[in-house]
């Protein structure tokens, strides 16, 4: 099992589920008509790491955070 | 050095005792940029969340950065509330040279309102509102959208 | 406003009496830039003579300049000697926007070199030395040495 | 008579002389071999205000400034 968390302004507890990769998540995630505005301009770390690609790998215990854009200052 | 804070800065204490912290460091050039909540759009003020982990990660990727050059870097934030002509960001270089420190701050500050990891809402008639128009996506966003 | 000191600067008194004194206009950044004095070369410290007349209506052009931006400038000096670790010069820039303060500090600083009515001197054994090799010519310099 | 002062490190005590232009002034100022290094770096300033031509007049009571390179900061 994988964590999901969502930062800042995306009002939404954490869940978990299976996944193998990103690719799963990003699967699992689209069919949370809640999320929809919300996958387009996050971006997306693995365990507090930046990741740039889908095929990023995943194992059970990790977690996954979508940050929303930011606006700091 | 990153500090954070609930609520406004304490301005004077930190870039006076960051001042005094590097007297003994040979700099040549102490660049603190001070931000403030301004008042407009009837807001009361601004409130802020901060993903610690990642904003860590940033700022040490600066210092790192920052180090070949000569320079260090300071940072505080705060977190939470921060009412219309108080502080909430601080950003600051020390270095031996005039041109490093202001090539530094300047691209600094322009990554940490791009990149950095916090988010910040309109507090406007007792509610606590996204800033949206004014947020900006962090480089590679989006990746979730795409087909799968 | 321009401030002149024999001595030394009091970095702390200056830029949080600054901070203070800008708390009622909506700014929503300030930056000052501190200059200090550099241990190199053996030096004890740096002497500065300074020319009042031309530095304020220097200063006061740079004011006139940023005021259609929005943008406040200060400045503190130190006249006579400062030591190694000491400071000597702040320059400092308040205005509602990030761009228009990090432009108008950089501009200002370099300018400033380029212009301000200054003199330094290196204190070092005993004597003060004008850095010559550190000074720029003014812009239009050399104008008694044409040919007449 | 206009009054030449001669600022920051010339160590000169300031002079007075007859000139009805600035060129005047710089035919005078040549005749004196202290100050040959620094004509040609100096900038000028007639009542605190730079200027930037030979052709500039002065009048009685007029004050020319010797300004050397400058390094403020």
């Amino acid at each position: 099992m994988v964590t999901i968390e969502f930062l800042g302004p995306i009002q939404k507890a954490p869940i978990t589920l299976e996944a193998s990769s990103l690719r799963d998540v990003a699967g699992a995630l689209k069919s949370d008509s809640e999320l929809a505005q919300w996958l387009e301009n996050c971006a997306v770390a693995v365990n507090d790491t930046l990741v740039a690609t889908l095929d990023t790998p995943l194992k059970d215990g990790d977690k996954v955070s979508l940050l929303p854009p930011v606006c700091g200052g | 050095m990153l500090e954070l804070y609930d609520g406004a800065l304490n301005v004077p204490e930190i870039i006076t005792r960051w001042y005094a912290e590097e007297t003994n460091y040979n700099y040549g050039a102490y660049i603190p940029f001070i931000g403030t909540v301004r008042e407009e759009d009837g807001i009361d003020g601004l409130s802020f969340d901060v993903y610690e982990p990642i904003l860590n990660a940033w700022f040490n990727a600066w210092q790192a950065k920052a180090a070949p050059l000569g320079a260090k870097l300071k940072m505080a934030h705060s977190r939470g509330d921060v009412l219309v002509h108080e502080s909430s960001y601080i950003a600051a270089v020390f270095s031996p040279k005039r041109r490093v420190a202001l090539e530094t701050i300047e691209q600094f500050v322009e990554d940490f309102k791009a990149s950095a990891p916090i988010w910040k809402y309109d507090l406007k008639n007792g509610e606590r509102l996204y800033a949206a128009d004014r947020s900006t996506a962090i480089q590679g966003a989006g990746l979730l959208g795409r087909d799968v």
